[in-house]
């Protein structure tokens, strides 16, 4: 049960990552970045590892979108308009 | 990118990093396969966690990131400290007058958010304050209460137009638990019973593990983390929403030297 | 109740004097405690060095070391946190007394500038490797606030250029950490070292490889240091004198220690070293030929001497990984005295470009002469220290029949004439009528004074300091003995 | 079901295979992007598969959290902490160096309109 919920859990982070570094939309590459890491709170739970699953939740999901929204808010959503 | 030699360019860069990429890949992956999966017989962790009962407290990551590996964490707690002042120093206004009305959304927020996060904000403190005060007991502890606790403060800051967030009593908060955690592990090192740096210098008696009194300087250091990471990551929050909606980059290179 | 004197106050002190620092804005004791704290710790280390030179000094934090972490003051790191202090003691003399830019005494370039101290001080002393990341960490943050600090575009892409580069850094000596972990579940080193040889050969290989692209971007080797020269430039000099001779030192200790404790056997990774060290020395010294900003010019032949450090120290044998060790020092000195200087002219003469500084040497003569004795020093010509280094190392590898380094140090040398004799020559130029725009304390040159001072005693005396050298290279490459002073005598 | 996934060996493949595959995508995404906030992107999607590798490698199936709650009176049969506790340090540090990196990102952006890393250019041979 835990390899086939890891096995998804992965394909779920694969899938973001894979958003988040393709997309020329900002916003939906940030979007994809809280994707893997709410993906790895999953993982860490599934682990045995509370304590880094929460840290995780925290600080990872929250704080870290935070941070990259307001860098997109200054930024541009566009990713091809700054590279012109 | 429509340009036809331009396109063909970009196509062979990124076939040649997909070739490198994934052959790096592949030799990880086959190394680790071969060498990597069984897990090592004897470790630090598993001689730790059989000692774990000395530091009397329940929860044995709690015990490793607070006393046995104390160091990492103050200086991980330097780190974002750092990276607090210099996020201070680069959206640059944590000198200015506390009495600023933080510049966030155009349109004032409507009455249900602003008294729906008012009442909502004494619940995350709350929850953060648990959070970090059983830190030995239970999953969690100072970072993650931290973060809640800021996170409260800025749900207040973005949805209440009433509220003010002091910057000199963030950034004494911030400066009064560092130099405490730094002035616990003095302590640790100066008295005879532990004689190292951030020893757990109170008393911790076994019979008391899983006692919200328990665990020695245990839970005070994770108070102090606590309070640490919550007054950082609010002020870096903070500082990013203040300039955050002003589209001022005219403004800004007229006058390069601020200070 | 005591306060004992141990390694620690090396790290703890800068970090509560850091996380105190309100206080010091209000009490407007910024600038004092600024100087006071290296010259503090440089006052602790010589305080300590009879104790460490009877035997390496170990300190226990929390729990005993297989387990736990532990600081180690061995004549090695002695002589590296002696540098460092040091270092640290001359460059924020020189910011209180040249009366710097205002952003270079304020409370963040404070903050950033003792971190970076306890940083550095952390990775050289510290004997666990997660311990070793976050002091990597912190040393690392600092530096790219540092390099940032003026906040104009030139400075800020110098930092987002350091902190990309150094964040990538960072993940990969991480990745190193963890499979180390996973292979032998130890992270003290003289643990670690313990086992390392049990792990299968294709994986210490890989380990080997992340943890040296790891710290070979920190320690500015050959094909990792391309962004060296951006950040040295947009950097104020004063600042790119204590990344070149404070952190960089550092990182280059912390790789060779490595190397010299992980692997019983560190012939075949010392010639790799040894390659990489000749490559950047005589790229770099080939490319500073050209280069006309004096920043720019003074980074490229930080580089070469890098590389020359690189060189002795990879050769493994106990002649030259002391005169590398000594070479490290010499070096420190003379680029923190390039940069003052630099920072000096550029001040006076807003642009530090080849161009704009023709004749300097008539407006600024304590200035340029300063400049003369360092690019002397640096080519290595007698009495001055360089040269007291540089014939150590040779003498070391020419005594164990290799001659190929010979060969290319010398001619690295020339190379090196040949670039700071056309500075000095635009310098003295006796066409060029320069005007100071702006004046300089008389008192910011008592730091160069200093350094200057120091670089003339050890080209003269080397005899006064060769024995700390010699101890400290026996006990960078006595593995044994390294191993059982931690683990004890049973293993 | 497809309970063979979860022998020891099978599972730590899992891991193995799923955090290299994100740490390569993030490597992929470093070198060929060339946004900053991209490139910030790429470098947390390689942190985070450290730090999974390392937690999920330390850790066998069966093994419980490292924690005494109810039932549990000794410290036996635990996952190992010390993994946990460096990888919750680990996180908080990577936030910190991200949210300088945004920083001096933006304020980059407001000074001179760029954000291409190629293009960074005011720092050059002369």
């Amino acid at each position: 049960m835990i390899g086939l919920l890891a096995l998804l859990l992965f394909a779920w982070m694969i899938a973001g990552a894979w958003v988040a570094i393709s997309q020329d939309d900002l916003l939906q590459s940030v979007v994809g970045l809280s994707l893997v890491s709410l993906g790895a709170v999953g993982q860490f739970f599934l682990l045995q590892a509370p304590d880094v699953a929460l840290t995780e939740a925290a600080i990872g999901v929250a704080a870290g979108s935070f941070v990259l929204l307001m860098g997109v808010r200054q930024l541009g959503r566009h990713e091809d308009k700054e590279l012109k | 990118m429509t340009a036809v030699p331009l396109r063909k360019r970009v196509r062979v860069k990124t076939l040649l990093l997909v070739l490198l990429c994934g052959w790096l890949f592949a030799v990880h992956l086959g190394l680790l396969l071969q060498y990597g999966l069984d897990g090592q017989s004897a470790s630090m962790g598993d001689a730790l966690l059989a000692r774990n009962a000395e530091t009397a407290s329940a929860n044995a990551v709690t015990s490793v990131v607070v006393s046995y590996r104390g160091f990492d964490t103050l200086g991980e707690v330097t780190v974002l400290f750092l990276a607090a002042t210099g996020i201070g120093l680069f959206f640059g206004r944590r000198d200015r007058r506390d009495s600023e009305v933080p510049e966030t959304a155009g349109s004032p927020p409507n009455e249900m958010m602003v008294t729906g996060v008012r009442l909502l904000f004494p619940v995350l403190i709350l929850l953060g304050v648990y959070v970090v005060v059983h830190g030995h007991l239970s999953p969690g502890g100072g970072f993650q209460g931290g973060v809640i606790i800021a996170t409260a403060f800025f749900l207040r800051l973005l949805a209440d137009p009433d509220f003010r967030l002091s910057h000199t009593r963030v950034g004494l908060l911030e400066s009064l638990s560092g130099s405490g955690f730094v002035i616990m592990g003095l302590l640790g090192l100066s008295l005879a019973g532990t004689a190292t740096f951030l020893g757990n210098f109170l008393p911790h008696p076994v019979a008391d593990m899983g006692r919200l009194l328990s665990a020695g300087v245990i839970p005070i250091i994770y108070c102090l983390v606590g309070v640490k990471v919550g007054a950082e990551v609010a002020a870096i929050f903070g500082d990013m929403l203040e300039r955050g909606g002003e589209h001022e980059a005219a403004q800004v290179k007229d006058k390069p030297e601020a200070e | 109740m005591t306060l004992p004197l141990t390694p620690v106050w090396f790290v703890a002190l800068p970090l509560l004097l850091a996380f105190a620092s309100p206080l010091w804005v209000r009490y407007r004791l910024l600038m004092p405690l600024l100087v006071g704290t290296p010259a503090l710790l440089l006052l602790l280390a010589f305080v300590l060095l009879p104790e460490v030179r009877t035997g390496p000094l170990l300190e226990t934090i929390v729990i005993a070391p297989p387990l736990g972490i532990h600081l180690q003051l061995d004549s090695a790191s002695w002589i590296l946190v002696a540098l460092i202090s040091l270092a640290g003691l001359l460059a924020t003399a020189f910011i209180w007394l040249s009366d710097a830019e205002p952003y270079l005494r304020d409370r963040r370039a404070f903050v950033f500038l003792l971190l970076l101290i306890a940083g550095c001080n952390g990775m050289v002393l510290t004997g666990d490797l997660f311990n070793l990341y976050v002091f990597l960490e912190i040393a690392g943050v600092s530096a790219y606030a540092l390099s940032a600090l003026r906040r104009d575009a030139s400075a800020l892409e110098a930092g987002l250029k350091y902190l990309i580069i150094g964040s990538v850094a960072a993940v990969f000596f991480l990745f190193s950490v963890v499979l180390i972990y996973l292979q032998t579940g130890q992270l003290n080193m003289a643990a670690v070292a313990a086992r390392f040889g049990g792990i299968p050969a294709p994986m210490q290989l890989l380990i080997g490889l992340l943890m040296l692209v790891g710290l070979g971007i920190k320690a500015e080797l050959f094909p990792f240091n391309f962004w060296v020269p951006d950040v040295y430039q947009g950097s104020h000099p004063v600042l790119a004198g204590l990344f070149s001779g404070l952190l960089v030192k550092a990182f280059l200790f912390v790789l060779f220690h490595l190397v010299f404790l992980l692997l019983a056997d560190p012939q075949v990774a010392g010639l790799w070293l040894m390659g990489l060290g000749a490559t950047t020395m005589l790229i770099a010294e080939v490319v500073a030929l050209r280069q006309e900003d004096m920043r720019r010019m003074l980074a490229y032949s930080s580089l070469g001497q890098i590389g020359l450090i690189t060189l002795a120290l990879g050769f493994g044998m106990q002649a030259t990984t002391a005169g590398g060790l000594f070479h490290m020092v010499n070096h420190t000195l003379v680029k923190l005295l390039l940069f003052l200087t630099a920072a000096v002219l550029l001040r006076s003469f807003v642009s530090a470009r080849l161009a704009d500084l023709a004749g300097a040497g008539r407006a600024r003569p304590l200035a340029a002469a300063l400049f003369v004795l360092g690019a002397l020093a640096v080519m290595g010509l007698p009495p001055l220290s360089g040269f007291a280094s540089k014939l150590w190392i040779l003498k070391g590898f020419a005594e164990a029949g290799v001659f190929w380094p010979v060969a290319l140090i010398l001619l690295a040398a020339l190379i090196e004439a040949g670039y700071y004799f056309r500075w000095i020559k635009v310098l003295y130029d006796p066409n060029g009528d320069l005007k100071a725009a702006a004046p300089v304390e008389r008192m910011a040159y008592v730091p160069m004074g200093v350094a200057a001072g120091l670089i003339i005693l050890l080209g003269v005396a080397p005899f006064l300091v060769d024995d700390l050298f010699i101890e400290g290279a026996q006990t960078l490459l006595d593995r044994g003995a390294a191993l059982s002073a931690v683990l004890g005598a049973g293993s | 079901m497809l309970a063979f996934l979860d022998d020891p060996k099978i599972l730590h493949g899992i891991y193995v295979l799923g955090t290299l595959t994100l740490f390569f995508i993030g490597l992929y995404g470093l070198l060929a992007k060339r946004h900053l906030l991209k490139v910030l992107i790429s470098i947390a999607v390689m942190e985070l598969s450290v730090y999974l590798l390392f937690v999920g490698l330390a850790t066998s199936p069966g093994e419980t959290a490292p924690i005494l709650s109810d039932g549990l009176t000794e410290f036996a049969g635990m996952a190992d902490p010390v993994p946990q506790a460096l990888t919750l340090t680990a996180i908080v540090i990577g936030l910190a160096v991200l949210a300088l990196g945004v920083s001096l990102a933006v304020q980059y952006h407001r000074l001179t309109g760029k954000a291409d890393i190629a293009r960074m250019t005011e720092l050059k041979e002369l």
